[in-house]
């Protein structure tokens, strides 16, 4: 197989010359079927006297940098690894349906209502102390979003819902959800409610209210995948 | 059988020494009746298909009068391939006249050499088999895999109903919780007579129930109930017969004292002894 | 550099002008990352449509032909593997595989050749009785494995040889089995033997045979030598 050397155009032509030297073949089995890196010692333990390791090795990184594998140094020691271009063929991606915690829903619909609203806030009107959990896999829906930081002690994030939220539950706009009126025509809500008992009328205005400060440039991320400290702050 | 076939089998019984446990039947080293007769057929050392199975017969009932007179436990499988032989030799010797039922003594001769031979053929490729390079013996797999990693994207669902009926229920739970959390602010009728069972032990004179509450209501919007309970309470009180309480006139500021014996019944806030007051606060 | 290659082919250096395509380095990458075999049809997965998988890996094979490393087909599935004549550079590293006794290596091949097959009939070729253990040892080796039931009095358990048996051996099929077209052509396979012996050609193909049942939900337990609790919880 004369054609092998893919790699330097115009370096070496020694396809012609030279034929593929047995010491290339030796370190090519053992880096493949090796479990661990090797190091060049051991290498050259197993090689024929006098053979440049070294240089061999360095042959052979430079034979695979073109392939779908190539020869790499980790921590002095030498192995064989998928190139790093190619490692979305090594996973694997699927699509998993997951139904919302009863939990997660009720949390989402006040934060749908009463936006912008804190965890406390959600607290409050829940009468349950809402777990961490509920908020962190509502964001990772995408259907709600932290907007910015409550102008009041302890500064707490205050969060909305996005626009995947409208999509999701085809509303044109959140000023769509249903109101008092209508939840009781419904059903939803029965006639047993306490006087000045109201429904808000909702509003995911992006801009931020009066009593919002906005979110500092490291809030984003934390809202997305919270420290364990956060729980703090708020 | 003669001395050298004897020092054969000893060789061969070498030979076998496997790591095979137990229950195999184990004749000097022979896997069994078919392996003894295999290994004395290559004795012969012609083609199996030619192999004179009355030869054969006579070898092996040879050997196993042997084993015999060495006192050798034979399992039965020996001795009923003895038997057969002996029974087949016989046949093979006499003419064949009409054959009892089914096969010929041929036939059953070829029969028994085909089964040699498929046992010899089955011990070639078997050889042959782990003669091949072997996996993690001759060559090798991939020493660190890089598995394919499994991402899962979740994707949740939940319907706008889902939605609004949790919401409305939730609303509705935490309502009608509000109001027995308002209960909570009411004194007590009970808690009303401990402190004026409190007040009027504590002063055989008369007190005036306002100041006495005004010491005991921190909270300006507890006054009315801590007075309506209050009041409540005295009139019980009253009723039975541990407590007098006395009012000037309508509107007039209401006086509270332990109920006194009936003949030093004075009147001290310069009042007469008061029947109960229907005034109110 | 792709851009180029499409207008003026010549202009690329490369060797004999055509390139080396680019699944030639996602099939190097997807088969080199896997310890196992992998077949063509979930490597065409992640391929670009309208890519000939088969024509491509035959090109791979050549290529690694002269390589320490091949490229070979094993149970109809790809892998990579180290050349065998390299075995003397990587078996020091190796443990020892355990023995597999005489009457082991002689069932396995009864196995191999005449599967499907029950121990009846293995012993008839053997003309002795195949201890238990002979087969719960290969049972272990994962090479062998109980097929269904032969559809015959006493419906004993059939066996066949496994993926994992192809894999040991190097072998694309049961087809491919040393000596069979001997074995097939002197007649030895097809036995003029008891009934039962009918099959002229072993196959490990999963289907059952006309004159094999499919295992009872136990059977295969008893078959893998379960802990001993297991059997008593059942």
């Amino acid at each position: 197989m004369p054609k092998l050397k893919v790699v330097m155009p115009d370096d070496e032509p020694d396809n012609a010359g030279e034929p593929r030297a047995e010491e290339l073949r030796l370190l090519e089995a053992m880096l493949f079927a090796s479990a661990e890196p090797l190091d060049e010692a051991s290498l050259a333990e197993r090689l024929p006297q006098g053979v440049d390791v070294h240089a061999a090795l360095l042959r052979l990184q430079e034979e695979y940098a073109t392939r779908g594998v190539h020869l790499v140094r980790i921590g002095g020691k030498w192995t064989f690894r998928t190139a790093s271009d190619l490692s979305w063929l090594l996973s694997k991606e699927t699509v998993e349906t997951r139904k919302l915690s009863r939990a997660a829903i009720e949390t989402l619909a006040i934060i749908a209502y009463h936006q912008p609203v804190t965890r406390a806030e959600i607290e409050e009107i829940r009468g349950v102390t809402t777990s961490k959990g509920s908020v962190d896999v509502l964001l990772e829906t995408g259907w709600i979003r932290p907007r910015g930081r409550r102008k009041s002690p302890g500064r707490p994030v205050t969060y909305g819902t996005s626009e995947a939220f409208l999509s999701h539950f085809g509303l044109d706009a959140v000023g769509d959800l249903p109101g008092l009126e209508e939840l009781k025509g419904s059903g939803l809500l029965d006639g047993r409610l306490p006087p000045g008992f109201s429904v808000p009328m909702p509003s995911d205005d992006p801009a931020l209210h009066d009593d919002e400060d906005p979110l500092e440039p490291g809030d984003l991320d934390l809202g997305l995948a919270p420290p364990p400290e956060r729980t703090g702050e708020e | 059988m003669n001395p050298d076939e004897i020092q054969f089998e000893a060789d061969l019984a070498a030979d076998r020494a496997t790591s095979e446990p137990a229950l195999v039947v184990d004749v000097e080293g022979f896997e069994g009746p078919l392996d003894l007769l295999l290994a004395l057929a290559r004795q012969q050392k012609v083609d199996l298909a030619k192999i004179s199975i009355l030869a054969l017969a006579d070898q092996y009932l040879a050997f196993i009068e042997e084993a015999r007179k060495l006192r050798l436990e034979l399992a039965a499988d020996y001795l009923v391939m003895a038997a057969w032989l002996a029974y087949l030799k016989s046949r093979l010797l006499l003419p064949e006249t009409n054959a009892p039922e089914g096969q010929s003594a041929e036939d059953m001769a070829v029969a028994l050499a085909l089964r040699l031979k498929r046992l010899e053929a089955i011990r070639d490729v078997a050889e042959r088999l782990f003669g091949r390079a072997q996996l993690d013996r001759d060559v090798f797999r991939r020493g660190q895999p890089e598995p394919i990693a499994h991402i899962k994207h979740p994707q949740y669902s939940a319907t706008l109903y889902d939605l609004l009926s949790a919401y409305a229920q939730q609303r509705q739970k935490s309502a009608l919780a509000h109001v027995r959390l308002v209960k909570r602010t009411v004194w007590s009728l009970a808690e009303a007579r401990e402190a004026l069972e409190r007040l009027i032990g504590r002063s055989p004179d008369w007190a005036r129930l306002d100041e006495f509450l005004i010491s005991y209501v921190v909270e300006p919007s507890l006054a009315p109930t801590v007075f309506a309970s209050s009041f409540a309470s005295t009139l019980e009180m009253v009723r039975e017969g541990v407590m007098e309480v006395h009012q000037q006139g309508a509107f007039a500021p209401l006086y509270v004292r332990k109920r006194q014996p009936a003949e030093n019944r004075v009147a001290d806030p310069g009042g007469v002894a008061a029947p109960p007051a229907d005034g109110k606060e």
